[in-house]
């Protein structure tokens, strides 16, 4: 009867909360968008489900030990935790965010505590820990990207890197806005989670995750998935800023014929890249180096089964881990909160702001250069690899039907790569370091 | 941290990033563009002649229906396919 | 001169004992079994060969630092690793088990002291702890299971998830068994080794390794073999049982055909099943959920790249290190034991219950409901999935050439790899928490 | 632990454990059938028509001689293949 | 103003050393060797790259949190360290050093103080940390290499293992020169250097990379970056040598065709070498282990799948890893001393060595046995499989354009395998244990 | 160290290890003879047939094309592909 009784309590129906059904609600409607309407389904299933997971009540998954044992406050552990991270309080609410607090030696220590009492991490917590604590996952899978990128058009046409720059701007705009609502008492974002949502207007999944990470990790689910929902967004999103931002001739012009490029010339690339980034911007190596070196062992051509496993086993497996793991922070207490609404209102400004910086800065590159640039592709700047090349490619057949602009605008798309990523060195560095 | 102070790093963080971003952006043209000018001065015509490296290639090679002979995986891996 | 000597104290054939060439023969065995018998190779062959390392002499290779530091019993080493552990004892014998017996953190500062002595943890035990002292293989296993199970036929016709709860009788009557076995005095079972026994009746590895792994770990080699084992006689363990309990009437017996199933129903299964087990049994979530996240992969189609690589790089991968890791619990002092026949005979006599209550159940059935059940199918319930099937199958062809129950056995064989994995979770409800 | 609560803790394991094994798995017969009558009446026929999202679908789609033009490996990726 | 200055302090242009500048040049060379002089690609494009990455200036890429502490030297950090490993200094060019010194357990705590200031390790040092650290990259490739291995060649004439074990004198012969140039006070190496180094004339990477981890590891960059430049430079190094040994008329002797090797020959031959490992040299068990289990995957012919795996994602990731990894070690203060030239100096005389050695035990092994030995497959008993046995192949067909001597050269070839992980396990025995 | 000391290490581990590498040789190629004729003694003509083991070779076997139509993938992984 007893042990009836502890199943029962111990049910996930007995112990639903308010928050823990949202957030299932929220993740299941993440899998619809990601299985039904084919919203970058590869990281928004993991996610979604991972998110599922988090939520399913007292399994703990996403869980550490020490937040376990907080969390079944037994008083003798609450004591020994307190003891371990040297505060004065066994209140379970408060010591949930002091043992965060502490740096991570009283941490560890918290963890044995929990770890001698029996608890242990959860799986989605183990996860995240070797997968996006570690900032491994991000970057490897930066280097499939990498491996599956062809700098071909940048390369033919070099000018288009001021695209991908000019739609950076995006980025910091929202920076601003972010520390805007924060001094007008709206939102409560400290300049480095100000910086992590700013991101999201690189439309680039793994830099975005990466800088959260970093900068705010308590952000980190609502980052990603603001991330990842406009990037599928995108077909949405540009088109009405590209049409009001250009006239109809603007959008009919037609762009020379791009350059064959020659191998060397694609293998020298990546390594002039890293050695630019080595000589500037150390705190953007990692990312960019990851992204070079996935590069380069595609483009030199001798190790091809080394390129393969990283465009493929490798990415692939990553990828499952990471969106486990960004699942795990789809809890009800860090993703119901006021900021996820500011973080998806700015992100979707971020991505308005890029395009539309791009756009204009192929207005004024056709005002200063006299090869023409459709400022069509001016909005793949923001990156979101390839779907905004693409976007550029179908408006510009719109008005003019012989007008083909996808090679041309893949030049901005993967320079709104490296730019963002560049954006993100110097976010580390002023705010991390 | 002050509302005021905290919108002054805002557009601190702005200004310097959006400068560093152009200035970053800017070298990579000119480094690029000069590479690629060295390049196909250098390399001339035949750009695939260095597209497809004989997928062995090593000195040895030559005899083909030998090292067709040869242990097909080692072979394989060390020729780096 | 002394190095000889040493190179001649230091070889196998000096330290070889009884034990350890014992085990050996066994692990050739296996091997044999594996490769010439094909019994279950994919596990056989790394478990057997895992065994193998495990017990060359003084190479250590399945020993943690701190187990290799008082193997080699060098006395100012033995005294720390008792100050560490805080214990009175310098025997090692002694301090072997009490090592383990300290907690966590007594462990850890064991491990802390014998790296400091220059030893560290061997080849096999580094696997042990990454892969399964984290629970992490057995449930990527899962995940890639889940990502090559049709639900289909269960869909179909879900009644038959009864003969799939049916067969888990066999589970509970061996835990029943073993701890009479204790009581009688003939064996010395706890309740948690008796639970981690009867887990080998529900006819599938991982969910075997994941209990044994949580509920008692120093049984893991013997449960893991004889579920493998079992699981590659189905076909010789279960027809005669089958037989004594039908007749030949029943074994003619048509089943209608399945309905085509949509889909939809296929992609909402998995979800279904998941929200289910958090509502009822959390304790089950980290097993049933990788297995759902695998099975929702495959099934949503649009993430293919990632459900291939769940069934194939990352299964295959993990398949090794498990069966490394689980050949490391081959080790003569821990398998040469008395106990290891009880969990042998156990197993078998799991098995033959298991086949026994899911060929009554479905007999059962047919005198309540109308729709005709073949007797047959309800073996298929205890899963060894697609073998128990299989011969569901083939006896079934045996008495009526035109019948072929195939499919219809599918849907028990997958409904008995959801009932294990809730029986699991109850007995890790039950006793672990 | 002796030998008579062993036992009794061994029956009482093997009741909670084929009830509760049980009652899952008859509700998930009945969430399962529920779900499918369910699916079915609104999916209704075309059952196929689910079953294949285009490989790409995204909005964008439609010139498939321009995508066919793509990065082929990026374009793979993204698709989800 | 502040944090533009900050930024440019904390670029790579105003802190890049001499050093770093130069081991970049270093790097470049060899990508260049890899990609167009395909020397060795898989291993050097990620090695070559890894070092690039290394020498970012002020990134720390290659540095533990504590390393990067010491580097960034701020008082009280400097201090807090010596407090935790105990020393009385805080001069950061000594604590570089003594961090390394007072063990396993010293070093934790550093990292702890260092962690807790807010630095964090690279990630070329956690790459390092669990692919080399922990031994296992290379032992993971050794098993792919056994996967990949046909021991048919080897079967069909045993005898050739003795040109195997011959040509590992270049090994020995090395050691014992290294050692006489520290005995001259030419270089100051130890005696476990010295093995670490000689192993460079087995002329097989991952054994190179696992004792050189294991006895020096403060030389692996070094002794790995010779051992595969080496390896490729096989088809200019051995041919003069194996001239000059010859005459014309011994290098067209033809040898009697091979006799056909039965499967379960193949199958029985790894688990009977690792038992011989087994009882005579447990130390070499986890090289020739996983080398044995590889191929034991492969020849079993029922674990196609993880045979499959195991010679193509599984290695393919362990090669980027082990290459960015061995990669983090071409750091300058390690990299540019004279020792590395002793150790290139050492290199090929252990290379010319091995060659002849094998060259001579196959005219020896002419005069004692009836059956005809070509001694241009004696050069192939030094490994770098399949290079070495290509080279006797062609050398044959110059002097007899009917004398196909590859597959001969297979069996000494991969002899010269197991022959220098022997060697491995008798250094490490001998100098570990 | 000494460098007298030191010398004699080397020639020390030269002499042991080279010795052990031959003594560990000889007794492979020993082993190997031995395990070969033993081998080809007992298994006599057909080398293909151990070869090939059937790929599915379960006792199960012998209906293929109901085998066929079991869900491929399971299968697969079971079969050992
Ligand atoms: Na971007
Ligand atoms: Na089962
Ligand atoms: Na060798």
């Amino acid at each position: 009867m007893e042990q009836l009784l502890s199943l029962w309590q111990g049910s996930g129906l007995y112990n639903m909360g308010l928050g823990q059904l949202t957030m299932i609600f929220i993740c299941l409607l993440l899998l619809y968008l990601a299985i039904v309407k084919n919203f970058e389904p590869l990281l928004l299933v993991p996610i979604g489900f991972g998110g599922l997971l988090a939520n399913i009540p007292e399994a703990g998954l996403a869980l550490s030990a020490a937040e376990q044992a907080i969390h079944f406050a037994k008083p003798e552990v609450l004591a020994a935790i307190a003891q371990a991270i040297d505060v004065n309080t066994t209140d379970p609410e408060a010591l949930k965010h002091l043992v965060h607090e502490q740096g991570p030696s009283a941490y560890a220590a918290a963890q044995a505590v929990a770890q001698d009492a029996g608890y242990t991490n959860g799986m989605l917590y183990s996860f995240y820990s070797v997968a996006i604590g570690s900032t491994i996952a991000p970057l490897l899978i930066f280097m499939g990207v990498g491996a599956m990128t062809d700098f071909g058009p940048l390369l033919a046409n070099p000018k288009t890197l001021f695209l991908g720059a000019a739609a950076q701007f995006g980025i910091f705009a929202t920076v601003l806005g972010a520390v805007g609502m924060s001094a007008l008492g709206i939102m409560d974002f400290s300049v480095e989670q100000a910086a992590a949502i700013g991101i999201i207007g690189g439309a680039d999944g793994p830099t975005s995750i990466y800088v959260a990470s970093l900068l705010a990790p308590e952000l980190l689910g609502a980052i990603a998935v603001a991330s990842y929902s406009y990037m599928a967004l995108v077909p949405l999103i540009q088109p009405p800023i590209m049409r009001a931002l250009t006239t109809p001739e603007e959008r009919k012009i037609q762009m020379v014929q791009l350059r064959t490029v020659s191998k060397a010339e694609k293998v020298i690339f990546p390594i002039s890249l890293l050695i630019l980034v080595a000589l500037l911007l150390p705190d953007a190596a990692p990312l960019l180096g990851m992204f070079c070196f996935g590069n380069l062992m595609k483009e030199s051509g001798v190790v091809d089964r080394l390129s393969d496993t990283a465009q493929n086993a490798l990415i692939n497996i990553v990828t499952i881990f990471l969106g486990l793991s960004v699942g795990s922070k789809l809890v009800a207490d860090k993703f119901l909160a006021l900021e996820t609404l500011g973080i998806m209102a700015l992100g979707i400004v971020a991505f308005g702001i890029g395009t539309a910086s791009g756009v204009l800065m192929a207005k004024i590159m056709n005002k200063v250069t006299k090869t023409p640039v459709n400022p069509l592709i001016g909005s793949a700047g923001v990156s979101a690899v390839p779907m905004a090349a693409r976007v550029s490619n179908k408006l510009g057949l719109e008005y003019n039907p012989h007008n083909f602009l996808l090679m041309h605008a893949m030049g901005p798309n993967v320079a709104g790569v490296i730019g963002s990523a560049v954006a993100a060195g110097v976010m580390i560095k002023y705010l991390g370091g | 941290m002050h509302s005021s102070e905290l919108i002054s790093e805002g557009i601190n963080l702005m200004l310097f990033g959006m400068g560093f971003v152009f200035v970053f952006l800017t070298l990579l043209v000119a480094v690029t563009s000069f590479m690629s000018a060295t390049v196909n001065k250098l390399v001339k015509p035949a750009p695939e002649a260095t597209n497809k490296p004989a997928p062995v290639s090593a000195p040895a090679a030559g005899n083909d229906e030998l090292i067709a002979v040869m242990t097909a995986a080692v072979h394989k891996y060390r020729s780096g396919k």
